[in-house]
Parts: C-alpha cells; structure tokens; sequence
C-alpha cells in the first residue's frame, strides 16, 4: 500500500472527524453527541444507502453477475463464523467464542459507507446490488452462532435457545429491515423517486457520515481503555481476521470475475465486524459471553482499523490485481 | 391507605421484556418503568453506549401485597442469577383512590 | 378514482416509507425512531410549511379570495365537531363524543403536507393562503367540544372547565403558534427570506417528509392492534366521516369557486383528523374520554386512510369536477 | 438524621404541573420529578406515542414531615381518583446537611 | 433477603462524577444513576436549561449494609452543605441470587 | 445608527424567528426543541464555522495580519475579565463577581455565526482567522476568573481549586475542543474536503441557524422572569459593559489597521458574553455563585441585546469610522 494512498484515505473530513472523536476521549475533554443524536444519522445513513442502492439496482437490473455477487456474500457470511469459531476455541470457552465468531461474521454499515466514499473520492463506482450483499451478509453468522452453541455448550435447560426469537433478531433486526425495505422502495420508485429524496437523502450524505463518525470516535475511544483487558491474543485476532476476510474476499472475487469496484466493496464486507445488530443478538441470546469482549473487539479495534487502514490497504491489493 | 410492598429491580434493558413478562405471570397489577438508567454493579460498569441498549439499565417499580411480592421475588431470582441485577423490598402504604 | 392515480400516490417513497413503518411494527421488528427525533421532524416541517406559505403569501398578496378561503376554513371547522358528536352520541357517552368530535374537526398537518407533495408530483399547485386555513382550522374544534361538553355533560364542581387554560390550549398549542409565526415570518421576509432559508427548508423537504412518514408509520402500527377494542361503529366512522368531510369541502370549494390545487387541499383539511394537539386538549380538559379511543382511531385508521386512499379520491374527484 | 416521610406519586405526564401546584399547596419543601416514565395500571398500558405527552407517566418523589405528608396524600386523593396514578409513602431519614 | 439499608442521593448533575468518586471511596458494591432529574429545594428551581447541566440533577440509588451506608452519609454530607442536593436514607430487603 | 440597518437586521428569519422564541415563552405556550435537539444544532454550528473557518484559512494561509488579530483576540479575553471584575465588586461578593466577570471575558459562538450572517447578507466577509481567533478567546477568560477568586477569595480548604480540572474544563470544553479540531481539519482538508462537507455544512447553514436561534429564543425567555431578581445595576452591566467592550474592540481594531469585516466581528466577539462553556465551568469551580444571576445576564440580557440591537449598532459605528 502507498503511503500516499493511506494518506488519501485519512486526509479526509469524515475520518479527521473520527479521529477528532477518539482523541476527545484520550485527552478526557466532556464531548458527547447524546442519544439519540447517533440513532437520527444511523437511521439516515441506512434510508440513504438502501434508497440509492435500490436506485442503482433498478437502473441496472438484476443479471446474473448480481446473483453471482448474492451467492459470495452468503457463502462468506456463512464461513467466516464457522471458522472464525474454531481459531477463538483455541483460547476462549464456548459462549464467548461464539459471540465473537457472530460479530465477525456479521459486517458493518459505517465501514461499508466509508468505504463507499473514500471510492467515490478516487473515482470509482460500485454496483447497486452491494447493498443487498451487505444487507444478506447482516443476519447468517448470528444463525450459525447459535447453531454452534447448540452443538458445542452444554447449557441447562433453562437456557435453551428460542429459535422463533433468534430468528426474528436475526432477520428482522432493524438495520437488516430498514435496509431491506428501502432497497426495495428505491427500487419500485426508480429514477423519479431518487429525485425527490436526493436533496436530503444523496447531497447530505457524505456530510452526514462526517458527522457520525465524529460520534463513532468518541464511542470507540470511550471503549479503548478496555483494550488491555481484551488481551493480545483477542487484539490480534481483531486486526489479522479482518485482514485475512478481506483476503478470502478478493480471492473470491478475483476468481469469480467481479469488478474491480464490487470487489472492493466486498472484501470490505468480509473485513468489517458487527457492532449493533450482532452484540444485541448475543446479549439476549448468549448472555454468558461478556459483551466487553466483542463490542471492544468490534469497535475499539477492527473499526478503527479498518476505517484507517484496512480500506486503504485492501484497495491497493486490488489495484494490484485488477490494474 | 394499605400496606404493600414495594418491590424495585435493575436490569438489563434488552431483557425488560422478559422481566415485564415475569412480573405479569406472577400476577402484579401494575408496573412503573424507567428506561435507560445507568450503573456499576458486580458485572461492570453499565455507561450506556450509544448504539445498541447493551450497556443500559432498566429500573421497574412494582407494588404489590405481600403474597405476589413473595411470589415475584422467586420467579424473578432466577432471572437475577442468570442476567445479573438487583431486587430490593420495602414496605410502602399505597394510598387507595 | 383510477387505479393509476392510487398507484402515483403509493409508489412514491413518502408513502412507501409510511407503509414500511406499519409492517415494521406488524412483523415485530424493534425499529424506532426515539424521542425527540419524531419532534425535531414535526418541527421541521411546521417550519419550512410556514415560511414557505408565507413567502407564497408575501407573492400573492391577501386577495379577497384569501379572504374566502379563510372564512370557508372557519366554517368548516365549527361545523365538523357539530355534527360529528351528534352522530357520535347514537353509541358513546358524551365525553367520548366529545373527545373525538373535536378531533375529527380539527385537522392533521402531516396529511395536509402529503398530500401538497403529491399534488406537486401531479404538476399542480396551491396558494400560501392554504397554511393559513390549515392553522385557522386547528383550534375551533377544541372550543366547540368543550362547549358542546358543558351543554351536554353534568359534571360536577370540581371538573368545572377553565375556559382561560382552555382557550390558552386552543389557540396557543405549539403547533398553531409555530405555524402562525412562521408564516407570519414568511411573508415579512418575503424573497429574500425564503432564498435564504430555501436550501434547508425547501429542498430537503420532501426527504424530511418520507423520513418522518416512516415513523408516523410506526406510531399507527404500534394503535393498529387497539382497532379491534374501537368496535365497528368507530371503525367505519373513522373512514367515512373523512370522505363526507371531504366531500362538503369539494361542494364548498366548488361552490364558491375556489381553483382546483386549492379545493383539493381544502378538501383534505376537512377529511384529516388531529393526533396531537386535539389529543393534548383533550387528556387535559376531558380526562373522563378514553384516549385509546380518539387516538387510536385518528392516528391507526383515518390517517392511513387519508395518505394511502383518501388523497388520490378526493384528487380524482376534484379532477372530474374541475376538469 | 431527622425520620420524614417520602411521598412518591405516579400520574399522567399532562397533569404534571397541576400536581406541583397542589404539593406546593400542601407545604411541601422540595419535589424531585422523572419525566417521562412509563408504566402500566388499571387503565392500561402507557407505553408513550412519540407524538404527544398523552400515553406518558411522571414519577415524583417530595420528602416532607410526617403531619405534610398527610397534607399531601388527602389533596392528592381526588387528583388520582379522577385521572388515575398511583401514591405510596414509606419512611426514610433524611440527612441533614 | 439480606437486610440493607437504601441510600438515595439528589445532586447537581454537575457534581455527579464528585459524588460516585466519594461514594466508591466509603465502599459501596455497586450504585444505579438516573441522569436528567429536574426538581425544587431550597436553592430554587432546577428545570434544565438546554444548553448545559447547570440546572439539572441527577438521582443515584446505592444498597449497602448499614456500616457503609454509615461512611456514605458521613462523606456525603460536607458535599452537600457546599452543593446542596438530599440524601436519604431506608431500610430494604435485597434479594439475594 | 440607522434605523433601516436596525430593520435589516431584525427583519431576517434567523432574528425573527429568535423573537418568536421569546414570545412563545411570554404567551405561555408549550413549545419546546426536546433536548438533545440544541446540541445537534450547536454542534452542528460549531462544527460548520470550524470547518469553513479553516477552509478560509489555507486560502489566506497564516499572515501576519492573522498573527495580530490573535493577539489582540488574546490581549481583550484577558483584560476584560479583569476590569470587569473590578467593576462587579462595587456591589456584589467576590464569587459572584468572579463568575459574572469569567462569563463576560469568554464569547458567544452563536452570536458571532448571526453576526457573520448579518455581514454576509450586507455583502460583506471577514477572514476564516476569526473563528480561530473566537476559539483562542473562549477560555482565558475562565482561568483570569479562577486567578482573581484565589486572590481575593478566602476559601477554606476544602474548597481549593483544582487546578489540574480548571485548565482541562477551559482549554478542552466541548466548544473550544469542537471548533479548534473542525478548524485544523478544514484546514488541512483546504478546497477538496470543503466541497464534499458544503452540501450539509455550508449550504444549510443558514437555516440551521434560524432553527437554532428558535430555541435560543425559547432559553433565553424562560430566562427573562428571572431579570427582576438581578437588579438594576447587573442588568444595566449586562447592556452596558458589551458595548463598552465592542468600543474598545473597535478602538483596538482601528489602530492596528484591522480589516472592516475582521474589525466588527471581532467587536462582535469583544461585546459578547458565555452562557455555555463558562457557566458550566462556574458552576464547577465556584459553586458558591449564583448561577441564576450569570447565566440570566448572559442569555436573557446580553445575548438578545447583541442579537437585536448590538450588531447593527456595532456595525454601524464600524462603517463610520472605515467608511
Ligand atoms: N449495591 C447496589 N446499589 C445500587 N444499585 C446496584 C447495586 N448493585 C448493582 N446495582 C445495579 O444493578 C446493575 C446490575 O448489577 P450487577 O449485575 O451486579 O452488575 C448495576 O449496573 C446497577 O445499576
Ligand atoms: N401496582 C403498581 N405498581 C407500580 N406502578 C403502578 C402500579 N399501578 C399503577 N402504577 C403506575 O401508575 C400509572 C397509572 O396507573 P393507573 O391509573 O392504575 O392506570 C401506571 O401507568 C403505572 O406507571
Ligand atoms: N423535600 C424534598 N423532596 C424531594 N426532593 C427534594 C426535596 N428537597 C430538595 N429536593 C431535591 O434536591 C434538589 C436540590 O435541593 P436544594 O439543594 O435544597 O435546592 C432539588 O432540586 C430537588 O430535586
Ligand atoms: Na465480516
Ligand atoms: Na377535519
Ligand atoms: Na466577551
């Protein structure tokens, strides 16, 4: 990677502003974006993605490649826990192996989003259907999460997972379903639509990310102080995984034939950690597992990395190989 | 006015509903609910965090005779040793309207 | 009313949002929208209506059709909560017909506002003065019920109303207020004004709108649930006093040969049910109503009727009359 | 450590101020009031509409000497009889400082 | 069900993190916060003000066994008499798991 | 000053609708912006003019005429506290003098984005250096204040500041920490990063503005109940000492050859008072003051007077003296 592509990706308002948020924390000034200021912009920015992504999609409509991309995603969301699962086994007990194998699996919007914009800024483009990758990649690791726990935890009867509850957590969560559904409206309204929502839900939009990554820096430097509790194996864990997701992705995606822009988008995808919709999951359903493990994971570390580093980094592979 | 008792818990928020429910079956005729409270107890600090309810607190007051709150104490301990939480009883006189 | 005009107003993302918000709460996700966003949203667009209207006002000037406008508004307001609580009091107490007499004579911003975006996307057009005769219409109902309360109920001492907090309520609930000031503020300012304020209020308009319908979306699905408690009689009057209404507002506007955009937003000020300041009124000033009731029926079942069916038949109505 | 009596009282969010008016009334020193705080009674369930103040509780705690706080519960009692809520008093001790 | 004693403490927001510093020193196990209380004492009326704390309390609840609740209302008290705020002290029943 | 520079500035919807703030308050109606919607508009404000001020700045980049107007900037946060001090302490205890003089030593953010606004629409600019200059002259003015109580205050023990706190809640409060942090990435972000912020942190500037100054207008009347408790001598302080502190600010500007826009902005900054960052701090360290009486002067006294009347009356001296 170019130092000057780090530089590219850092030297811009929206990661200056996380940045900004995580030293507010280190140097203990009271700066807070109180609730639920940070629900209004992960609202927007969910609404703006899936109503521009639908946008995209029915501008482009649903071929083949646009399967080829669904099938990836699912197949990704679907290993990644799995093995992310046995490497945690290695040092962790179940419960908590399992929340993070989930958290893993699962990605995050905000990274996808700035991901988005920092390929926007070189000029890129990637496709509507992106977004219905990342929407299918939310739910499938909270599933084999707890189909893993159900094989390997011997839990007391009391415990006993509710599947019909896990279900809806998983498929129904509110950013899977606001995503989902405003794909779809993006869709069904086509150009006409985008019009009408453009000057809030497109102008805005890279201001708004600004804006909450100023809020996502001083959660993320409020969890930093955990870090040391987490302990190095788990900190490793937290850069190489991603690294190695990401790397599995772009393989994928270089042997399938993806786009240069695709591509990037989703080993993205593969690389970023859950930090809303699986560690609600798991409170409820795994609260054995101690949530200062993966929601530090998640957020103090495979965040930040990647919004810094990780995307910089895996864009030059694929520079490389795309050309 | 009649003697109650006052039975106050702190839980997790994302299992409110399941408290709720809890305090329903064992037959209470009302509740009182504080949402996002904060706190430190045996299992941390609960500081809120601004994206999910997983580091919040739920507060509930519920008043009840004697019979229920014993009723409710034991149905509730379970979900205490599991979840983590506090349950606390005191007498009260409830002003009858 | 063809189907292709109920298509042209569903198909649009406001709508489809608001829909989206119903079957969020009807499929159990746990999507919200936390206080105090629902306000900062009802605020927003009491504002940008205002000063919008205003401007549109400061243009036109205050012409004797204004003043017609104005008046038919008033008489419409006076007269819908009379005889809706004569209807009303063939099943209900006289508190309850009360409560909900006074809230289906005053009116619904929100279903105002929708219904000036689809007549936008029709290429047609209303006249500031509309702003005005929405706010005029807010409050008489709220003196008429309590009038028609202290002719018709025998309450005893303590219950005496205080007509001072009453009228203090009617004519001063923030909504009425916010709307009189800024259109006020509007037409003062004139074009120079509205330039300036344009960019925040005029342009993002239509996207604040869908992302508030989406939560109105969720309020009516979380009432949804209470319909069956309402009984049929309500249920059906909460359907078909709007089109009455709406259709004495069409006889009216025609009557007196009002312009088309105009009778149509006339029309759907008469058809449209308050849920917040007439409910507010009314928790205050007639504890004894059930507000399961009033609200419940305004906000689950006359206002989805009104943005999903009720605006596109009073248009296609409107459109056969004024061709 | 002087023993008081602590009035806590559960009423409708929109009668919030008529129920100061009447604690003040009644010679209360102090109140400490939680807006917006949810519930469940007789009349339902209050579970807040995001729109208005109807559906919505506020908890009110004042501490007040004993022959107060009887004060308090007689001019309470026809508020909750006609609008619903709750009163309960317990005994505490108030530090004095 | 453990017999503890209730310790209730109204301060200025602005205080807060002042007072939990001062009551994990007397040794409490644990304490639960309710943020953004408004009120009425001696020192007027605290309605929030929007902009900042100044004008708003916080409410902190800590169960303790008598002792500690002794040490917390000793080191609590000078820091009232400079702030202002109430501490109030009950028996309780906590419910053991 | 003119009347019709009077006119201009009340006439415009930021001003109007601060006054339909006020009035809300005075008729008693309900209106309220719910917390934490006016820190969504304040950071939002902060964040903008930091951003924009630091775009402004690689334009310029850093003269020596922008060393000179932080010097003067520096120079008046220091004095003014200390004179006015010495002016509070004919009739009031040295803790109430010490937290009304720090409040008048420090600025207001909000008056000073309203006065940029009033200078824009008369087509005028000032340099992107103020912003750095109303960020240096946040704190001093706190520390001056903490100086003066420990001269002149005879504490006990118990109540020895702390100084370690004092200088982290003046140099890193939210405000002074927001704009310095905006400043700096506006600044090294230049044309490319402003242009992606512009849509949301320039284009709607004005409007959050107005939105912003309705809820001002909301705080401030509540405030003005509170005015005949303060007495005759600090409300007449409270008109008086700003414009004394505007004069010098003028005179200051004029002879060291400040630029017309630089020099009424930064008279804007001299005549302005604190109602967030200092009180906050106030309330902190001396917490025997009232906060009753500083917080009232500042935001029911000063900030409407600057508001209405102190920024036309500053400019007009201003286009006197630089024709
Ligand atoms: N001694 C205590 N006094 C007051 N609140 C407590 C106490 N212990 C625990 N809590 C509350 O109960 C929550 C859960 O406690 P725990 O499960 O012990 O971590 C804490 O976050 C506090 O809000
Ligand atoms: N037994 C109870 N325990 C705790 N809170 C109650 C109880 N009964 C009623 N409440 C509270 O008082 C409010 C009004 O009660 P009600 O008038 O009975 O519907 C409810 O919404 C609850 O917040
Ligand atoms: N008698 C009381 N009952 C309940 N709360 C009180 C009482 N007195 C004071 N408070 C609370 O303590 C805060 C500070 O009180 P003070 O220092 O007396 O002004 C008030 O704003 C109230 O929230
Ligand atoms: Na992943
Ligand atoms: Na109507
Ligand atoms: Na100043």
């Amino acid at each position: 990677m170019s130092l000057e592509l780090l530089l590219q990706n850092i030297l811009n308002p929206p990661v200056l502003l996380f940045l900004l948020g995580i030293l507010a924390v280190l140097l203990r000034t009271e700066l807070e974006v109180p609730q639920p200021l940070p629900k209004l912009f992960s609202l927007y920015l969910l609404i703006a993605i899936g109503l521009h992504g639908g946008y995209e999609l029915s501008k482009s409509g649903i071929t083949s490649d646009v399967v080829k991309v669904l099938l990836l995603a699912m197949f990704m969301a679907v290993a990644v826990p799995i093995y992310a699962f046995f490497i945690l086994r290695l040092k962790l007990d179940v419960y908590n192996a399992v929340a993070i194998a989930a958290t893993y699996g699962s990605i995050s919007a905000v990274t996808f989003i700035t991901a988005g914009s920092f390929l926007n800024t070189l000029g890129g483009k990637y496709g509507g259907y992106m977004v219905a990758a990342m929407t299918l990649m939310e739910s499938p690791a909270i599933i084999i999460g707890l189909i893993l726990l159900s094989l390997f935890a011997r839990r007391n009867e009391n415990s006993s997972i509710e599947w019909k509850e896990v279900l809806r957590e998983a498929f129904l969560n509110p950013s899977v379903y606001i995503l989902m559904g405003t794909l779809v409206i993006g869709f069904i309204t086509g150009e006409k639509g985008w019009k009408a929502m453009e000057p809030l839900f497109g102008n805005l939009f890279r201001g708004m990310l600004a804006f909450f990554l100023l809020d996502m820096g001083l959660v993320a430097g409020r969890r930093l102080g955990e870090i040391k509790r987490v302990g190095l194996f788990l900190v490793a864990f937290g850069v190489l995984l991603p690294i190695f997701n990401a790397s599995a992705g772009i393989f994928l995606a270089k042997t399938f034939g993806l786009a240069k822009g695709d591509a990037f988008m989703f080993s993205v995808l593969c690389a970023s950690a859950s930090y809303i919709a699986v560690p609600a999951a798991m409170r409820l359903s795994v609260p054995e597992a101690n949530p200062s493990l993966y929601v530090t994971m998640s957020l103090a570390i495979t965040f930040p990395f990647n919004i810094a580093i990780g995307i910089p980094l895996y864009y030059s592979i694929i520079n490389m190989l795309w050309g | 006015m009649k003697p109650m008792k006052k039975v106050e818990i702190v839980i997790d928020s994302v299992h409110l509903n399941r408290l709720l429910e809890t305090l329903e079956k064992a037959g209470v005729s009302g509740y009182t609910v504080f949402r996002d409270v904060l706190g430190k107890g045996e299992r941390g600090i609960m500081a809120g965090d601004e994206l999910t309810d997983v580091f919040k607190n739920s507060y509930v007051i519920t008043v009840c005779p004697e019979d229920v709150a014993q009723k409710v104490a034991e149905s509730i301990r379970p979900l205490l040793k599991k979840l983590g939480g506090m349950c606390l009883i005191s007498d009260v006189l409830w002003l009858e309207h």
